[in-house]
């Protein structure tokens, strides 16, 4: 038995020959990934429902600790990175893998993948930012994972108004609240850093065609579903 | 990717560096090897901490013989101390489960089999499917590391019940606490990656004329357990991360003292653990299916309904995770609930072992070793079966739970069940991995061993679980009404240390055949799928041509035949016509 | 390659079981020590002695029943009882534990004694009850009863450790890294067992005997801060100066309640 | 050595006993009839040159009938199942005249609280007894569960009762004992190192021994 | 590229514009709204659950994929739900 290494193209088609989903090996193990993130998720926020459900005693009125503005700031960053990186995939869709170029009648330069790929990377990197400042200040002003931290200016607070920022089950609010917007945040960090990967092995060399633009299509998809997860948790931790 | 074909008899002209073609493969079929190779490791290591279990349950006090090599901590005078048996329990059970079973049936045979027997390449992501392997080692370096640290590994059981192992101060467990979580967490990443390559490469990959329902029910099974994978697992990473997070951040999620909820990681650690079962049990009864159907050179009996069943028994295991918890303080109402959907996982059960057992009939056995370790695992896993319908029912389930009988009983359906499969699974495909067959005398003389030592084994323990000894007790002659049992768990022991002992067969086989067993003819067991129209062991990238399916797998017997027996899927006849190809999928 | 890679899992299994081998096989019981720790300071300096009594009437020790362990019960011909107030003639307290709490120059080490402080499970009973140990001296935990017991060490600034001991004649070295007053030792399978034992940085402490003296010898001069420590009485102070070689007193009366 | 559950000592045992022998019954003729159609059809139709297997895909039929047959079965299994699930778990079926024990579980003891000679839970005369579960022979006795640490579970084999003890939780187990002597409860849960420790006597008395010995414990006043 | 795309691109911008304004809406409700407290929450719920649709249905393109695609994501709502209630439901006795 010979084999010839001219026979690899045929060996190996990059895509089904059956009909399976009809969609590209890469989307289709991204979409499975996401259900298994889905997953992931259900168990944390899961747990944070049952918690809260069963909790001894009120969680703490919403905003009473976190910082709802600044997170409602994050929340719009979000968003707009999410509607960039859809920008980027209609972009690159229709062919313009250029930065930004001038359209004739019109005031505003038309944005091509490599514009709206950075707006996205750097929402998101913004969005990352604006989390470790509040982190920060949150732990500085004593809300921990463990609860208020003793001695803390929060936990004198607390004492003074236990219903407001619901001391008896400070414990347990933190523990969801750092547990799930940290791991949401490290989805989002992975998402910046390939995208970055991404910008500059694969957009700035325009690698990418109308006529292949998988990683595009395939980035943008976890993207928009950990904008999905955020717009939940913003509703459930933060408003609620 | 780039990837170069090769056969063997080209091997040494291959550019590919030692390291490049065995230890960072992307090749499905060496990554299969190395998971087999890694995790028969493993399943030594859970059997050591097996035999130590059967020393200190047969011989409570005693000293172990060779303990003196174990540390203090460990073993005092040579006496297990009864920290260190919970910790061989609980390490036992994660051996096993984590990194013996799991990746046997999962790693190993579905990185192997599906790409071959769906006449594919290779997997979608090759370089996916390489992390994953890595990854699963990591994690198995990560839970034998725990095993030197100090206090040692996790003392709560593999289920890690809260608020036992979220609180270092109760369990006296610290650092293994956390290296456990870590690696089930690396674990966890590990199948996900692993289970969404082999759902892509099922949907997406197969061969012209492979049909869903030409797909052999091993490929069935696997696919359905790479589902199950890619679900449940993300919930036991959550469940490990929180609990991770009670020990280190100091978080109360399971800490009831602070508000949080001990059931709750019961309640997350089973919505994971009753789909895990089935992933351990599935991929077994896929391939024993297959081989079943070839030993009895008859078309597997009733294909649609063994492949709805394995839908049905996959559904259900979503839906029964409350059984493991009747005694639990729940809901009763949910109890019940619980009962009725688990009473009903006997039904696809009963259609898969019926339809077994129907394939049989008016067969022409051939008693191959694959064949007999599948038959084994026909009546074993029967066994098994029944004697979960006692745990089902709530109220039996009350003075049996959490006793030996559960032990026995998950032995049953693990050892009897997936073992023998494995058994039977390493030996059918042994000569597509390493070109050579196991040496069939030791084989068979190894199953019969195994099939006797096995049962008498595990079937006393039903016995003693029924008068009531409770699991994981290090000594259970301090009840009087344990005592007059003790003669059986003495009993018990000689014959685990026996099918331990037995169990060397196999491992000199194993290795044995590797370099000294016959060489393989090229299909050695006259079967129908794929993966024999290749030579032994197959290539790189497999085919050197996408191939054609002409007919389902299971086509043995069939009059088109003529005087053969079998008509593999790969094999035109003048009456058949090529499959037409589907266009592609278009690339955004 | 099968055989390299067998060589690799080859090596890892020996690997494993090369390493197991590390750990230290503990060897037979040594030969009984004195149940008081013999501390090792200089015979020059001064003494301080004294009786510790208490005031009012002595709760009665509850009886510990003892039915569910033969063995244990059968070492004792009266019915054991617990011993949180082990109460002497004229009202003497005995497992008082003293020691100098302030005092001492700073700066200044103690070597600890080599030989290590026996406590004895016996009869499902600590022995000694109440003991002091310094920083680094060990302590040989031992099982003379035929039966589990376990030892919990409940410490804030040492490490806290758990270990079992399921056989007799069973024993566990243990030392203390931190000074702290007073480390709680429990037997969780014997709810009734309890052990005190005070980890001090110097040799400086005593426990109360059955008529309730104590001494605390070789301090040099200096004015002392002695504290007395008891488990259900609290704590009393009172401060004593040395000067030379002589031997104060300081009486300590606690307050039954 | 005994081969069967251990001998029945509470009200629960008759029925838990009945549906295990029936549950056995059920799963032996199953276990038989698989178990003899392997060795029949493994003797019967080994190869034999020249003989060739009989092709067929299956038949409907067949696959029809052993679906209906354990679905029937095991609807029918459940249903019997519930009614005595309900019986003995069901908070509602707790005797309203059942006398309640209080039963603290941790690591690694029982405390049981004893309502003491008023009967009742939570007043002064309360005591508590390590390790001993007094109970009045044909009383229903209803077990307020709780725990220190983690979890715990009740069991005594004879009375054919098991429920866990969960921290955080207050569970209430009863039972009702058909004969005197003297039992064992045991921990049937995982509770660390000393969990095959974890062991209590459990005592019957007939009403008089239990007066006695109830009154002769609040005397004493243990604590 | 064998199939030319044949839906029409929905407008992106629109769609931003509409998880802008329900954003504020959100918040407004949350703190300045005089609203019963039950209500608040089921419709605070709503608005993120429609949100979290716009998303994948326009941004990820599940409104224009087949069903078997979105079958993959539908899959494991249920068994979220599954879990979540029961655990609910163990609580509620």
């Amino acid at each position: 038995m010979t084999h010839a290494t001219q026979a690899l193209d045929q060996m190996r088609p990059p895509y089904s020959t059956e009909p399976g989903s009809g969609v590209y090996s890469n989307k289709l193990g991204m979409w499975v990934f996401l259900a298994s993130d889905v997953m992931f998720f259900t168990a944390l926020i899961g747990s944070y429902i049952v918690l809260r459900f069963g909790a001894p005693g009120e969680w703490a009125r919403p905003g009473a600790i976190l910082n709802v503005p600044l997170t409602g700031l994050n929340t719009f960053l979000l968003i707009c990175s999410s509607v960039s990186m859809v920008k980027a995939y209609a972009a690159i869709a229709d062919g313009k893998k250029y930065f930004l170029r001038k359209v004739p009648g019109k005031r505003l330069q038309d944005g091509g993948l490599k514009f709206w790929l950075l707006i996205t990377i750097i929402c998101g990197a913004g969005f990352v930012s604006v989390q470790v400042v509040e982190y920060i200040k949150l732990v500085g002003h004593g809300f921990t994972p463990a609860g208020y931290r003793e001695g803390s200016l929060l936990a004198e607070h607390a004492a003074a108004d236990p219903i407001k920022y619901g001391l008896t089950v400070a414990g347990l609010y933190g523990s969801s609240f750092f547990t799930m917007t940290g791991f949401h945040g490290f989805h989002v960090t992975c998402g910046v850093i390939s995208m970055l990967y991404l910008y500059f092995t694969k957009v700035l060399p325009e690698k990418y065609s109308p006529q292949d633009y998988r990683g595009i299509e395939v980035i943008g998809l976890y993207w928009h579903f950990v904008d999905l997860v955020w717009i939940i948790l913003f509703t459930i931790v933060y408003l609620i | 990717m780039t990837a170069v074909a090769h056969t063997p008899t080209t091997a040494h002209h291959e550019p590919m560096s030692f390291w490049r073609k065995y230890i960072f493969s992307t090749d499905h079929k060496i990554i299969g090897i190395q998971f087999l190779f890694v995790s028969l490791f493993f399943l030594l290591v859970g059997g050591l901490l097996a035999m130590q279990i059967g020393w200190q349950l047969g011989f409570p006090g005693k000293p172990l013989p060779g303990g003196g090599i174990l540390p203090e901590t460990m073993v005092v005078n040579g006496v297990i101390l009864p920290e260190y048996y919970v910790q061989l329990v609980s390490m036992h059970g994660t051996f096993m489960v984590f990194f013996a079973i799991m990746p046997l049936l999962v790693g190993v045979y579905a990185n192997f089999l599906i790409p071959l027997k769906i006449g594919a390449h290779d997997m979608a992501f090759p370089r996916i499917n390489m992390a994953s392997f890595w990854l699963a080692l990591l994690a198995g370096l990560i839970m034998t590391a725990s095993f030197f640290v100090p206090n040692g590994p996790i003392r709560s059981g593999w289920t890690n019940y809260a608020p036992l192992a979220a609180r270092p101060d109760l369990s006296g467990v610290t650092v293994g606490q956390m290296l456990w979580c870590v690696s089930i967490v690396v674990l966890g990443l590990s199948s996900v990656l692993g289970s969404l390559n082999y759902i892509t490469t099922v949907i997406n990959h197969r061969a012209p004329g492979m049909t869903w329902f030409r797909m052999p029910l091993s490929v069935w099974a696997l696919f359905i357990t790479a589902i199950l994978g890619v679900l449940a697992l993300p919930v036991l990473q959550g469940a490990a991360i929180m609990l991770l997070f009670d020990n280190v951040l100091g978080t109360h999620f399971f800490d009831p003292v602070a508000g949080g909820q001990a059931l709750l990681s019961q309640h997350l650690f089973w919505f994971f653990g009753h789909p895990e079962v089935y992933i351990l049990i599935l991929p077994a009864m896929g391939m024993v299916s297959d081989i079943i159907a070839n030993g009895s050179r008859k078309p597997i009996f009733g294909y649609h309904s063994m492949v709805f069943a394995i839908i049905g028994i996959a559904f259900l295991g979503w839906i029964v995770w409350g059984h493991h918890m009747f005694m639990s303080g729940m809901n009763p109402t949910l109890g019940s609930t619980f009962m009725v959907s688990t009473l009903l996982i006997a039904v696809p059960s009963a259609i898969k072992v019926f339809n077994w057992m129907g394939t049989m009939w008016r067969g022409n056995l051939r008693f191959h070793v694959p064949m007999l370790n599948a038959i084994g695992f026909v009546s074993m896993f029967t066994i098994g079966g029944l004697s979960g319908i006692f745990m089902a029912a709530t109220p039996v389930d009350i003075p049996l739970h959490d006793t030996q009988f559960i032990v026995a009983h998950i032995h049953y359906v693990l050892f009897g069940g997936s073992l023998f499969a494995l058994f039977a699974a390493i030996t059918y495909w042994y000569p597509k991995m390493f070109g050579r067959m196991m040496s069939e005398r030791i084989g068979k003389l190894h199953f019969f061993l195994t099939f006797i030592f096995y049962n008498m084994t595990f079937f006393p323990m039903h016995i003693i679980g029924m008068g009531g000894q409770m699991r994981r007790i290090y000594d259970p002659t301090i009840y009087d009404f344990l005592k007059p049992q003790q003669p059986l768990n003495v009993f018990i022991s000689y014959s685990a240390f026996a099918l331990f002992a037995v169990q060397i067969l196999f491992a000199f086989n194993f290795l044995w055949s590797l370099k000294r067993g016959k060489k393989a003819p090229q299909n050695p067991w006259d079967d129908n799928g794929m993966e024999w129209s290749l030579p032994n062991p197959a290539p790189h990238g497999n085919w050197e041509r996408t191939p054609n399916v002409y007919r389902g797998p299971y086509e043995f017997s069939a009059p088109e035949a003529g005087d053969k027996d079998f008509l593999p899927q790969f094999v035109k006849l003048p009456t058949d016509r090529d499959p037409v190809p589907a266009p592609l999928p278009a690339t955004h | 390659m099968n055989g390299r890679i067998f060589s690799v899992v080859g090596g890892m299994f020996l690997l494993t079981v090369c390493s197991k081998g590390d750990g230290t096989v503990q060897a037979a019981p040594p030969a009984a020590q004195p149940a008081v720790p013999t501390v090792d300071v200089s015979a020059a300096g001064g003494t301080i002695t004294g009786k510790i009594k208490f005031t009012g009437a002595a709760p009665r020790n509850p009886a510990i029943d003892m039915s569910e362990e033969a063995a244990c019960k059968a070492k004792y011909t009266t019915p054991p009882t617990e011993e949180n107030v082990v109460a002497g003639p004229a009202n003497a307290l005995s497992n008082v534990f003293v020691y100098v709490s302030a005092g001492v120059p700073a700066g200044q080490t103690f070597t600890a004694p080599t030989t290590p402080v026996v406590l004895d499970q016996n009869g499902c009973r600590y022995h000694p009850h109440v003991f002091g140990v310094m920083v680094g001296q060990s302590i040989e935990v031992r099982n003379s009863d035929p039966l589990l017991h376990n030892i919990k060490a409940i410490a804030k600034k040492n490490r806290p450790f758990n270990v079992s001991q399921p056989n007799a004649g069973m024993t566990k070295t243990v030392t203390f890294a931190a000074p702290e007053v007073m480390v709680n030792l429990e037997c969780n399978v014997h709810g009734w067992m309890h052990a005190y034992v005070g980890v001090r940085p110097d040799p400086f402490f005593a426990v109360s005997g059955p008529d309730g003296s104590f001494s605390i010898k070789g301090l040099p001069p200096g004015t002392y801060t002695i504290e007395a420590w008891h488990e259900k009485f609290g704590t009393q102070t009172a401060t004593v100066t040395i000067a030379g070689t002589e031997t104060k007193t300081a009486n300590i009366t606690f307050a039954a309640h | 050595m005994r081969w069967w559950l251990p001998d029945a000592g509470s009200t629960f045992a008759g029925p838990i006993d009945t549906l295990f022998l029936a549950i056995l019954i059920i799963t032996g003729i199953a276990l038989v009839v698989v178990e003899v159609g392997l060795v029949t059809f493994v003797i019967k139709y080994r190869a034999r040159p020249g003989r060739k297997a009989f092709y067929t895909h299956g038949s409907t039929r067949a696959e029809v009938i052993w679906t209906a047959i354990p679905a029937v079965t095991m609807v029918a299994l459940g249903l019997i199942s519930n009614h005595y699930w309900v019986l003995i778990k069901d908070k509602k079926s707790i005797p309203p005249n059942a006398y309640h024990l209080g039963v603290h579980a941790k690591q690694f003891e029982w405390q049981v609280t004893y309502p003491g000679p008023d009967g009742k839970l939570g007043t002064s005369d309360d005591f508590t007894v390590r390790n001993q579960l007094h109970v009045t022979v044909n009383e229903p006795v209803a077990v307020e569960l709780s725990s220190e640490d983690v979890i715990h579970s009740f069991f005594v084999p004879e009375f054919r009762l098991k429920q866990d003890a969960v921290p955080g939780m207050h569970i209430i187990a009863w039972f009702q004992a058909t004969k005197t002597g003297e039992f064992e409860l045991g921990c049937a849960e995982l509770c660390g190192m000393g969990h095959y420790k974890m062991r209590a006597r459990v005592f019957v008395h007939t009403p008089d021994e239990y007066k006695a010995w109830v009154a002769q414990q609040a005397a004493g006043g243990s604590e | 590229m064998t199939t030319p795309t044949t839906h029409v691109r929905p407008n992106y911008m629109l769609i931003w514009l509409y998880l802008f304004v329900m954003t504020i809406a959100e918040v407004l409700l949350a703190f300045e709204l005089p609203v019963a407290r039950n209500l608040k929450l089921i419709l605070l719920l709503i608005l993120a659950i429609w949100k979290a649709m716009l998303v994948a249905l326009f941004f990820m393109h599940l409104k224009f994929e087949r069903w078997r695609l979105r079958l993959i994501f539908i899959v494991p709502l249920p068994l979220a739900a599954i879990l979540v209630t029961t655990v609910i439901m163990e609580k509620v006795w």
